[in-house]
């Protein structure tokens, strides 16, 4: 068994990024899903600093300290991109008009509730951002996580142990082992990767697990 | 007498700001900080300021030498996480109880500001709702949707970064400079824009981002940040 | 007694408004003030579609359909004008940044209350426009109106009879034949026309009306 | 596939819209009204309409038309006023009971507008207060100020009118083109932008007023009002 690098789960997630779309990517490795989409599909990635329409990262003759996205990356603008600001970026995203979200997270529910906003790290402060914005607003909202914390303690949970981001929000977990959908019943998965049984997936998943007789199995091409 | 809110210097667009102000600050993602003036605030030295600003912490802003230097009672903000393992100067003043923190979500934190502009005093938002940010808060189910009341958060002064303004006030930004500024300009009694240039001539109506009706004082820092 | 015309009451509001400042003109004899501005006084004009910087009338070289004030006027721009959209224009108006509103109206009560917005007409429909946002809304609300209706009626009343636009907003009522502030002791009088007695502007008013000693002449010059 | 939002027909724009549908339309001040798609809409003679629209006869507009046709079951406007002595056709329809109407105050009318394209269920507002127009509405006191809860107006289709669309949906409008537009935009589930023209080659993202987010249809009239 060999589960998914950060970049293979970016590719896994950026897989299923319908053409059209309006998709904000939250920072780590949701915005290396913009990197991986297939060829053809036409998306406006938008920045909760009002960027609409990111293009790729700024090559250093590009660089311009003025464009910037919500984490601090310079970028390009793609064609057809336009700027707003922040009331209005926000009015998008909590508005409903931005058509799925990728974002980070440490825990998930079976429910869908999402923590992904505060680690309670000794001696920090607080940092919510736009997460329970983008969360809340997003008409899909869908999680690039590992399935475990390093120390191996499960992130798909019976009920968030966190701080919650958002409730009932979360639609898809893409995993290092797996590709997880949030239903009405629970989470489903949806594909496993290869050499890992269903078994062996249950047994690092806290929550129950359907796992349909058809489920598929979860690949990613060899990233480097 | 015809209009003219350029002001000669930093200092000047601070004229009439007293100890006790709310003060509210653009700028993020790296951009739109208006530095200059936050340094000049600092120099003036007021004390028990309210800083309304999306991060306390950002590297590239200077927000944090004013808390540093003591002159900060209370931060409304979106992220207040230095970045560094040890606590950065507002981490420590927080810890020690000695500046009060109220934390946002960061489309709430705007949304707050623009209903301080637009004489909104309150209103009903899903975000937030359910979760530690929204403990204690009135809240109210519209349709199937849960939602949190919100009220409008106002200043005294704001001070925003653009990159060209007029004699009128009207101001061009640059790229995704404007973030928080244009909000921010329509909540604070008195507004200064740090551009890095003002004009005489008015900028063309279709390329005004903010209208100076928002603004009253203009300050041509050329291209410190 | 000789009473004020349209274009002189519009020609005593003229004189109030400050330098610098941001106004919105109601439609009627209210528009009408920005042709009487004294020399030297740079001001915004405001229009409820969004125009800030309202210019003079646009000559039939100059006429341009799209660019119009909220009374359908085909008009020019200011330097420093631009234009903002509706929600943004109220936004504006309710948020307190509109100096001065002058506005038309039918009726003023002595606490201020103005009732400009409907005259409940036999047969047809109700039309509010933007009056109750600029009523609240404006840090100053100033009327100018016809002491009396055509039937002699008074309009400076105790209370409103018509559907009143908002609660004790106004500030200084210009009519044909007096300015009248609004105090929180009701109507005080601080102007006059010439030839007029105070018993008799007390006859044509239902309200008290204070009327200091020193009180002014109402004056203005002959405009055609 | 290469995003390209502009279509062939007004006809065309309207697909998918069907009978009781609630239909922002743009316009004020003369400026703005998307005569050519509330022509197509009437050419359509969809039922039960819910118009939203600032003035329902305004004289330059073509609303008119759709009320006539007996198309519109419920007005919400801030205007519903014929020039003319005799009753316009609204008016006579609302006399007769046939139309309901919702009259707001202008600024109310954008800002729920606003409110529903930017996900706030519900607002505050001081304007209407002891008023007729917010009668049987819930109040409450916020300071020293006094208020009406007023909720989000949300559509199935917008029409609205600006100068310029790229394929993107981005869009220009023209002086004081755009009044309602960029709000009801926000507010709908499709919106249909009607420009003079439309083009392929994106909109510099410095001119954009409307972002094509907002935009699901571009349709180019030429000169036609």
């Amino acid at each position: 068994m060999k589960p998914l690098t950060r970049n293979q789960m970016a590719w896994r997630a950026a897989q299923d990024v319908e053409d059209g779309t309006v998709v904000n990517l939250g920072i780590g490795i949701p915005v290396l899903v913009s990197d991986y989409l297939p060829e053809g599909r036409d998306v406006f990635f938008q920045s909760e600093n009002g960027v609409i329409g990111v293009g790729p990262a700024a090559t250093p003759e590009q660089e311009d300290p003025d464009l910037v996205d919500a984490g601090s990356r310079r970028i390009t603008l793609r064609p057809g991109a336009t700027i707003v600001d922040s009331a209005a970026s926000f009015a998008m995203i909590r508005g409903g008009h931005i058509d799925v979200t990728i974002l980070g997270a440490f825990e998930v529910a079976s429910n869908g509730d999402l923590a992904n906003w505060d680690m309670r790290i000794p001696n920090k402060g607080p940092l919510v951002g736009g997460a329970m914005d983008l969360a809340v607003g997003a008409k899909a909202v869908r999680v690039i996580m590992e399935h475990n914390t390093r120390k191996g303690e499960p992130r798909l949970l019976d009920a968030c142990r966190l701080p919650v981001t958002a409730l009932e929000c979360v639609k898809r977990i893409y995993t290092d082992i797996a590709v997880i959908d949030v239903e009405a019943t629970g989470f489903v998965v949806r594909e496993i990767v290869e050499g890992l049984s269903p078994d062996e997936l249950r047994a690092r998943t806290e929550a129950e697990l359907s796992i349909p007789q058809d489920v598929g199995v979860l690949r990613a091409p060899d990233l480097g | 007498m015809a209009i003219d809110k350029r002001v000669a210097s930093a200092a000047e667009a601070l004229d009439g700001i007293e100890d006790g102000a709310t003060v509210l600050i653009s700028g993020f993602g790296g951009a739109g900080f208006p530095n200059i003036m936050i340094r000049a605030l600092r120099d003036r030295d007021l004390k028990g300021l309210t800083l309304v600003v999306n991060s306390a912490t950002h590297p590239f802003s200077y927000t944090h030498e004013l808390i540093e230097a003591g002159q900060v009672q209370k931060v409304i903000c979106s992220a207040a996480r230095g970045r560094g393992k040890e606590p950065s100067p507002f981490e420590k003043l927080w810890m020690d109880g000695k500046i009060e923190l109220e934390c946002l979500p960061q489309g709430t934190f705007a949304e707050r500001i623009r209903a301080g502009g637009a004489g909104i005093p309150a209103f009903y938002t899903p975000v937030g709702f359910g979760t530690d940010l929204a403990a204690g808060k009135e809240v109210r189910r519209f349709g199937d949707v849960d939602c949190v009341l919100e009220t409008a958060i106002t200043g005294d002064l704001a001070l925003i970064r653009g990159d060209v303004a007029d004699r009128y006030g009207n101001v061009i930004f640059r790229h995704a400079q404007a973030n928080f500024g244009p909000a921010m300009a329509t909540a604070a009694r008195i507004t200064v824009a740090e551009v890095r240039e003002t004009q005489a001539e008015p900028i063309a109506p279709e390329r005004v981002q903010l209208s100076g009706v928002y603004v009253n004082r203009a300050v041509a820092v050329g291209d410190a940040r």
